[in-house]
């Protein structure tokens, strides 16, 4: 029955009424990848997952300077004996996760036909807490930011491949993300898109924006302004700020729906996380 | 303080080279907390890199070196398997040592 | 400079050649006689123990470029072409500046970083002692634009070479 | 949307009129209209985090019986309010403009 209601809908999609006007995530990822390749042709199409680092060389040099030794070392050590360690109930993180855990990062954000929502590598990871009884992580940074460094270093290169299936709730979903990243919001009137898209590779101040494209590549990321690992919730709690806009809830939808928009639009590109940034 | 430190040693045959990276805040005692409280002056003083007992290099630090402060540097000799041991102590007395390995 | 002219303050912040394998010597020592435990621990020899009381405080307070240098190392410092030191014209973030400072003059016993614009000058200073390569990397805090200073102790001379190093306040470049 | 940024600027201007006739009444009034349009600014999902401040400086104000500035304050927190819902309800068709194509 649901099947067959799912079947209706997706033909419903077919029609270009609303399906073809707008809703076209191939399309969308396409437009997308070949402004950026455009704006930038010196930038080989891999090396946007680096950055600013892939628009400024003095910046690459420092950048490799403290690659060497990187900073979030600790992070991922910690969140390896966090990941590692065994629930009260004997269970571990590994038994909530494809793989157990080890080289899946590039699969996330992934639509969760049961509940309609988005669940993104952080929700995952409070979802099994709560599977086994334990509180929700801070989303953000601390323990969080730790296990999903350790995940993520163990996807690091892998090809990112975020699905959107063909269900109206995941395309609006992706919609909703899309329509966010586009939203002007705060005093300041910017959205995500004015400094990572139009202003991208552009100074702000000392600083290089990064291009919107590979940007969730290298999550988390130590970033040498926080001086400790963060989520890609805490830069987006950040970004909100930073335009004086009352940032969402870390587990709110818009958030979770926004990763979603940007992580499918990095798909092709490869892990190169966890990361650093200035 | 224990497992602060992070390090590398590595052997081309002639000489080692060392990368280590030791977590620490490295407070300057100048940068105020969200309440507008100063935090104080908290950082490493002193470390030292040993290479089998002996000494191969000192450091001294002021509060101006970075967060999670990483160090380099390399030594004639030292070889596979070689003992090569870092500590330090902070400006409050903190300490903490690791032993580890040349590879 | 004779011993007389010696100040109290360059004695609490000792001068770095004196002390220079001193410090290491006298640690491993106690850590040999005072430490079984750390012995026990470390089949090849006694654990070498980072030693507070060799801190040179006095220098480290210093807020000029004259009163670091002398306090540290009680001489004075002439420029010199041999000395390279590598670090970023525009730092990306004045929390954390890569510096390394490396030079080919024989001798070496000890490398300082000063930033003259911070609020202590000395940021880091580094006993060699022989057998290691003359050649540090650090990062370092910079409070805002100023000159980097290498200083180089080598055969009982000190050597400088400094560069000014641009910092701007971070923002949104993640 | 220029609009919008002319009137934003405006304001910061207007931030620096005082109420010198304000009574604990007005102000209150004030800030009773500032609180409910800030409220439904939430909703919407709009707020500033400058409205956000605005309010609570407001309030300090007419804590402390300084009612010109809490009234002053609180007019213009209402006024960044309405311009935070008039920039959602703009960018719920616009931001479509800037979409890459």
């Amino acid at each position: 029955m649901r099947r067959l209601l799912y079947a209706a809908l997706g033909l419903a999609l077919a029609v270009p009424a609303w399906a073809a006007t707008r809703t076209n995530p191939a399309a969308d990822l396409k437009a997308f990848q070949s402004y950026f390749h455009k704006k930038f042709p010196q930038v080989a199409p891999n090396d946007f997952v680096n950055g600013p680092y892939a628009m400024d060389a003095s910046m690459r040099a420092q950048w490799n300077d403290i690659m060497q030794f990187p900073p979030f070392q600790f992070s991922i050590d910690n969140g390896k004996a966090l990941f590692n360690a065994a629930f009260p109930d004997g269970h571990h993180y590994a038994d909530c996760f494809a793989n157990k855990g080890i080289g899946i990062t590039q699969n996330y954000p992934q639509f969760d036909a049961k509940t309609g929502k988005i669940v993104t590598l952080e929700l995952a990871i409070n979802h099994c807490r709560a599977e086994h009884g334990q509180p929700p992580l801070d989303m953000s940074a601390g323990p969080m930011a730790d296990i999903e460094a350790y995940m993520t270093s163990t996807s690091d290169g892998k090809i990112i491949n975020v699905k959107i299936p063909n269900d109206p709730r995941a395309l609006a979903d992706y919609a909703a993300g899309e329509q966010y990243f586009y939203s002007r919001r705060g005093q300041l009137n910017f959205s995500c898109a004015s400094c990572h898209v139009q202003g991208a590779g552009d100074h702000l101040r000392s600083d290089v924006l990064a291009p919107a494209l590979g940007m969730t590549a290298s999550f988390p990321i130590y970033r040498s302004t926080w001086g400790s690992t963060g989520t890609l919730v805490r830069r987006f709690i950040e970004c909100n700020s930073q335009v004086r806009a009352v940032p969402s809830k870390p587990d709110s939808d818009a958030y979770s729906n926004l990763a979603y928009f940007l992580a499918y639009m990095n798909n092709g590109l490869p892990v190169a996380g966890p990361g650093e940034r200035p | 303080m224990a497992g602060s430190i992070l390090v590398r040693a590595s052997s081309d045959g002639t000489a080692t080279t060392v990368q280590s990276l030791i977590h620490h805040p490295m407070d300057s005692g100048f940068i105020k907390d969200a309440s507008g409280a100063l935090i104080p002056a908290h950082y490493i003083e002193v470390v030292q890199f040993a290479h089998a007992g002996t000494v191969v290099l000192t450091a001294f630090w002021g509060p101006a070196v970075s967060k999670d402060p990483f160090t380099k540097f390399s030594f004639q000799g030292g070889k596979s398997g070689d003992a090569l041991t870092v500590s330090w102590v902070d400006n409050l007395g903190n300490k903490d040592s690791l032993s580890t390995t040349i590879s | 400079m004779s011993n007389t002219e010696m100040t109290a303050e360059a004695e609490i912040g000792f001068v770095l050649s004196r002390r220079m394998g001193l410090t290491g010597a006298v640690a491993a020592t106690l850590a040999a006689f005072f430490a079984p435990g750390f012995k026990a621990a470390h089949a090849d020899g006694a654990m070498v123990m980072a030693d507070a009381a060799a801190y040179p405080s006095a220098a480290f307070a210093q807020k000029t470029q004259d009163a670091a240098v002398k306090a540290m190392f009680n001489m004075t410092a002439t420029a010199s072409d041999q000395i390279t030191l590598d670090a970023p014209d525009i730092a990306e973030n004045g929390a954390v500046v890569p510096v390394s400072v490396s030079t080919a003059l024989p001798g070496v016993t000890a490398i300082a970083i000063l930033a003259l614009g911070n609020p202590n000058t000395i940021a880091a200073a580094y006993q060699l002692p022989a057998g290691t390569k003359s050649a540090v990397s650090s990062r370092i805090k910079l409070a805002k634009t100023t000159d980097v200073v290498a200083l180089v102790q080598a055969g009982g001379k000190l050597y400088s070479v400094s560069k000014n190093v641009k910092v701007t306040l971070g923002g949104c470049g993640g | 949307m220029r609009r919008l940024m002319v009137m934003t600027a405006m304001l910061s201007m207007l931030g620096t009129a005082a109420y010198a006739d304000a009574t604990k009444t007005s102000a209150d009034a004030a800030l009773k209209a500032a609180d409910a349009r800030a409220a439904l600014a939430d909703k919407a999902g709009a707020q500033w985090t400058s409205t956000v401040a605005l309010l609570k400086d407001a309030h300090k104000a007419e804590a402390a019986g300084d009612f010109a500035t809490a009234q002053s304050k609180a007019m213009k927190a209402d006024a960044m309010a309405k311009l935070s819902i008039t920039e959602a309800h703009e960018q719920a068709s616009l931001w479509q403009a800037s979409v890459i194509h």
